[in-house]
């Protein structure tokens, strides 16, 4: 065991996974000799070589597309895209190709590669470096899609991704890489140090995908959420004083409905975090999942907190993002409703 | 104060000059419906006169050869010149063999269509030797990345007439469970990598895969089909700039059949500097081709083949060819060029052409070939029986489909498990 | 009045547009001499010059971003995109350009274009000339997504659509090109001529985005869908004898909130419709926002009936397509629920 | 019988040669850090010594000037050879104090973002001259799209310092009221069109723009600039055909200052071919110039910019220079490349170089120099003064948040209107 911050963590799991597969290969734009923007993939080149790690060209289409065919020749590769902001040029690389390689050639051909990007806002990065893209993949039939909140997830899930043989969709937190960030931007930020997750086993250990996990269990309202919003709606259930149970999905594909559905059962009320935009945004899904699943024990609207329907704007950054002042509203309101 | 804000801003706002109006080109072909043929604008090269250099030629010194056109059967069907080929006879019959496949089984299939037998074809008629020398100038442990046109690759690699059928007519014999229109076929058995229906992005794949290949210190290499349309997408930028910087094994191929749909090869920019030239400006090598020369097309392959091999990296080919009929089954090229382009194709057509040499090389006749015509059709056409008689398109006899619910991912989705029951498979 | 099929009508709009507006430019892959695979830009060319319609390269990025830089210009390009299942490489600039260039300039520029591209499936097209995407571009802010489903509305959306000063996604459903096909696939297709929205003038009318029409009024249960599925909406009303309010949404940003929530508030009762794959499909919003704004209302769980979540499979289109058999059953249902 | 198919495989599939094993090229830059810098494989050509072809000459007789580097001033600061432009001293020296200006608004805004003031900041410094010249060489009613490394197009082109601040502290001055970061500045009334952060995008965005000017049969022309790492996006690649095949009057300048954040040029494959090369597949001509050179610069925009005036098209310059300071204040260069190489680069310093030759003019003077030095810096002291008064990022002087619910759409969006409620605003 050791202390992590989400950095670390994610950068232990390539380096685990490097360690025990020579076909686990990690390339993108500045994580060879430098170590990625966020630092994410320091060291690796030097321990594994720059056959190993290395740079590309800026082209994230290029990243992906060649991704696939050494998918496809058998390695693993994991492609760091520098912001999710910028994972668009590979759209079609995914969508038309990663998803669909599997189903169209009836097994022939896979495509086990994991694309890790950091998303969403808090960090002052305006409308490019803040995006959180994750609703569009989860619409794309054929990509996983795992966000995790904390340094032990962080490795556990980017491990289960790259043995993962079919394409997964890694969405970083980057507000939480170095602390457990809870949307209260005016108080100063714990390091990962002092929360129970950033200890993390140094070798080889998988959180599975598809398993949601009750970060906070409580009676009154179900919280589903994600990445940063887990630690904001653990902030919001004390600021509001409602008793909320908070989900981590960790996956939004593969989804953990069962553990969705035994908690709004229990409580008969749920509201959706994310940070994303909110018109199609995964909320939708889990609010048409959940309205349908549990209807008849629903006592009040299934809500969704979510970022505002505008660009990220750069200057107004935490009036953009939900944090927990506006959940605690949302679980206090559904109780009244 | 010598230079305040206001001035400097006018010493740059330099007033505009009375220009002359600007205007914008539209690329338009040299003929239309109607109008007589007009290849007056080829850049073509005779026979035997393109130089041949080392494998290991820095790329800056072949520039030349992205303007030329390699061509190596001259108008007797004699080979001539530096890129003549070492090649048995034996190979070469059977190129002529695969070609002649390709080419009875593209017409059977494109009438099967018209019979309402499958959805949809795509002929690859006058383009064989592209696929089929190709192939021969490879290894079959070379991995390939073909486009909806490659079928002559496949055939060439000896996969099942039949499973292609099958697959055309989507019926029970379909490797790809009815999942994939006709002709976008797949065959990991036989290095076959599965045909996007998205043009393009099998370019940067091929490159990809060649890397793997690289990296883990294999000995097989990349190869990779694209049309001259397709040259635009940004999927062929990224090929060439990968395989550039990484000096990736691959063959990079521009199919250019002068036309994509109904869009002439000017369209994509072809009239203003040929597609093999697109090469120089990554360092690469490039090689222009005659296509329908499959001697041509063999000696070039083998060159980038052996270049790749011995680890100095990536060729683009530009294969000039030209597609004699139409685009695929929805097609109709007489409403934008003229009737007659095709058979006043100034290369002539492969399968005539290799026949002619085989013939002045003293190892062919007219009757052989009229058997092997023969026999090939009769192949097909009974193959074609044997297909049909297990179903044709839309008379569901495919897999269950049930099977359609599998095989997103590795494990089942519990979502598709419901929707499965809901649908009442 | 003239009687015209739907892609009739398409090029009707652009023609009126063009002949009214020299700002009015129309290009893409083959829609210059030939006029298109669907025949849509036919005669275009010829009538208003190679300058005013042209052919494109086959870069489907580029053909965006040329347009969004003659839109910044001072033209109102229309360019086509020849299947929706090829827009993924424009994805970047329709989302980070197309979509952002107005607020991120604060109004010094804008995007006036249309993409008009060709979507859904039952023409046996495969994975890939069968797609639904609109649920993507709903998701992006900055966007219009607008839908047709009959040749009168067709030529009414395009020319709002054209002459809107922001970016619009124009989705045709191909296969209601030549006639209201409402998924009987088994029985002959009628033409459009017999369906009174073939009445078309041939001069200059706006239908404006963002109503949505009432095609079937009914009591107990409201449809909502937008085009191919309008169809079988009817179609399915017919076969089930439930009386159902059918609701043809006809652009789903900006989305008639009003007339759907009036109809659901009164039947009590909602099916969403569409052919694109479920998760995280338009159903998902739409599904969120009624069970949201009609709670109390609601007698029965939003339901879904859409395209299954996989990639449209070649051979088994009527097995994918969700039909008025499919569509019949689930409103029959939610009338016992 | 003469073929079957399994002879016909047999005769395809050769077997696997045994050849050495493949590897991979990983490009690496001359020096890293602790390593002694090394120029040695630059391409340079000697001032004067590159050709000047006629405006309408063809791109395939020009092919040589994509790998020479046109350089006007001497190592006395003469301008010497055929690029040496007519430009005036008043222009030259306005050019300079643009530099200059530039330089100072640089550092005064990486400073105030060390100081918390601002949320980032990139500064152009050693590159001044690309901006700044090329905005002389071309009239102000073209249209620029240029990159966030931009801003000496816009201060060239007289746009209030005090509003360029404005948005870099996010305040109450910010004419893009607060939704954009700093550096990604917009201005219609300039002709500046909207920076993206996302790489690449305004390439084909020029280019379309170019085309809507030349359809509409308007005399402006315009003009993008993107990195050497940006090369790579596709988006490069579709303004480059775009451009070669309608001919659009465009100028599109590749800045290639050795570095993409950590990556140097040779991960874009710049040591295979230099960028300017990439004009050459698509038909195009390409200039390669010391972008460090303000006459070469100016001479070379010159050019291309009176060939797109009489409709002879596009050209690609590649301005050849050095990221002097690190990518952006996000960045700390001193991890990735040798702390001293920009102080050794052997093209220079800009504005050092302008004003050797001003001085060599016998227009200008160590006085002088000292004088405007003091004048600009006065300027932007004074200015950041008013600024700061305005609020800084941060301390909520900007605009009401309410407006950024505003503006997405022209018209307003009813979903927003209920958000805005929401938040209370
Ligand atoms: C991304 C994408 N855009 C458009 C299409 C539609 N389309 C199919 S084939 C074709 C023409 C391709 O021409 P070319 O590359 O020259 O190949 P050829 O058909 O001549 O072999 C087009 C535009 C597609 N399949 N994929
Ligand atoms: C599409 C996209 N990918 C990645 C990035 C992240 N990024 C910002 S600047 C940069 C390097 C650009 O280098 P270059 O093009 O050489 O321009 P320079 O910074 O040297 O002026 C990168 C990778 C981005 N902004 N957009
Ligand atoms: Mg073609
Ligand atoms: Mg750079």
């Amino acid at each position: 065991m050791a202390t992590m911050n989400m950095i670390q963590a994610l950068n232990s799991a390539m380096s685990t996974m490097m360690a025990r597969d020579p076909s686990v290969v990690v390339f993108g734009e500045d994580v060879g000799y430098f170590g990625g923007v966020f630092r994410a993939t320091d060291g690796l080149q030097k321990k594994y070589g720059a056959h190993r790690c290395f740079d590309t060209p800026i082209a994230e289409g290029g990243i992906v597309g060649a991704a696939i065919g050494m998918g496809a020749y058998g390695m693993r590769p994991v492609v760091e895209i520098q912001f999710a902001d910028y994972i668009y040029p590979a759209f079609d690389q995914l969508t038309s190709e990663a998803a669909r390689i599997r189903y169209r050639s009836a097994g022939d051909f896979n495509v086990p590669i994991v694309v890790r990007t950091p998303y969403g806002g808090g960090i002052f990065g305006g409308q490019t470096h803040s995006q959180s893209p994750e609703g569009l993949f989860t619409h794309v039939v054929g990509l996983k899609v795992v966000i995790p909140s904390t340094p032990y997830d962080a490795k556990g899930l980017l491990i289960s991704s790259i043995e993962d043989d079919d394409p997964v969709i890694f969405l970083e937190p980057k507000r939480l890489y170095t602390g457990p960030f809870d949307g209260r931007h005016d108080v100063a930020v714990k390091p990962w140090s002092v929360h129970p997750a950033s200890e993390v086993p140094e070798d080889y250990y998988r959180v599975p995908l598809g398993k949601a996990s009750i970060v906070r269990p409580g009676e009154d309202v179900t919280i589903l959420s994600y990445g940063t919003m887990v630690h904001v709606a653990l902030a919001a259930a004390q600021e509001s004083g409602v008793d909320a149970e908070v989900i981590d999905l960790r996956s939004l594909i593969p989804l953990d409905l069962e553990t969705i559905m035994a908690s709004v059962n229990k409580t008969g009320r749920c509201i959706v975090v994310h940070e994303a935009t909110k018109t199609s945004g995964f909320g939708a899904e889990l609010a048409a999942l959940v309205q349908r699943e549990c209807f008849y024990q629903l006592e009040s609207p299934v809500e969704r907190v979510t970022g505002w329907d505008i660009p990220y704007p750069h200057a107004f950054e935490w009036q953009y993002f939900p944090g927990p002042t506006r959940v605690a509203a949302a679980m206090r309101q559904a109780m009244e409703a | 104060m010598l230079h305040s804000t206001r001035l400097d801003r006018q010493a740059v706002a330099l007033r505009p000059a009375r220009n002359a109006p600007l205007t914008l080109r539209i690329p338009e072909p040299a003929a239309r419906p109607g109008e007589p043929v007009n290849f007056s604008k080829l850049r073509l090269s005779a026979p035997g006169a393109v130089r041949r250099p080392a494998l290991d030629a820095e790329p800056r010194a072949m520039h030349d050869l992205a303007y030329e056109l390699i061509r190596v059967l001259d108008e007797n069907g004699h080979a001539v010149g530096p890129w003549a080929p070492e090649i048995s006879s034996a190979t070469l019959i059977a190129g002529l063999r695969n070609m002649m496949l390709t080419r009875v089984f593209d017409e059977r299939m494109y009438r099967a269509q018209r019979q309402g037998k499958c959805s949809f074809y795509v002929r690859s008629t006058g383009e064989e030797a592209v696929a089929v020398a190709q192939a021969a100038a490879l290894e079959s442990t070379d991995m390939l990345f073909g486009s909806y046109r490659s079928q002559g690759l496949l055939i060439a690699r000896g996969y099942p007439l039949l499973k292609m059928m099958g697959q055309v007519y989507s019926n029970a014999l379909d490797p790809l469970l009815g999942r994939q229109m006709p002709v976008m076929y797949s065959s990991r058995e036989h290095n076959y990598f599965t045909i996007s229906g998205n043009l393009g992005t099998q370019f940067i794949q091929a490159v990809g895969w060649a890397m793997g290949s690289a990296l883990s210190g294999d000995t097989r290499i990349a190869a990779s089909w694209i049309g001259d349309g397709t040259t635009a997408e940004g999927d062929f930028h990224y090929a060439l700039t990968f395989a550039s910087v990484y000096r990736a094994p691959v063959i990079l191929n521009v199919v250019n059949n002068q036309w994509a749909i109904s869009s002439f090869q000017g369209i994509a920019g072809g009239d203003e500097a040929p597609f093999a030239a697109r090469a120089v400006g990554y360092g690469l090598p490039a090689l222009r081709v005659d296509g329908n020369d499959f001697l041509a097309v063999y000696a070039a392959t083998k060159w980038a083949a052996q270049r790749a091999r011995s680890n100095h990296g990536a060729t683009l080919i530009e294969l000039f060819t030209y597609r004699a009929e139409a685009h695929s089954t929805s097609d109709d090229p007489s409403r934008y060029r003229p009737a007659d382009e095709g058979a006043k194709w100034p290369l002539g057509d492969p399968i005539a052409r290799l026949k002619q040499h085989l013939i002045a090389r003293g190892e062919w006749s007219e009757q052989k070939h009229a058997s092997l015509q023969e026999e090939v059709t009769a192949e097909v056409r009974n193959l074609q029986k044997e297909a049909e008689a297990r179903g044709v398109h839309g008379n569901n006899h495919t897999a269950s489909p049930k099977t359609m619910f599998e095989g997103v991912f590795k494990e089942p989705d519990p979502r598709l498990l419901k929707q499965r029951q809901e649908a009442g498979f």
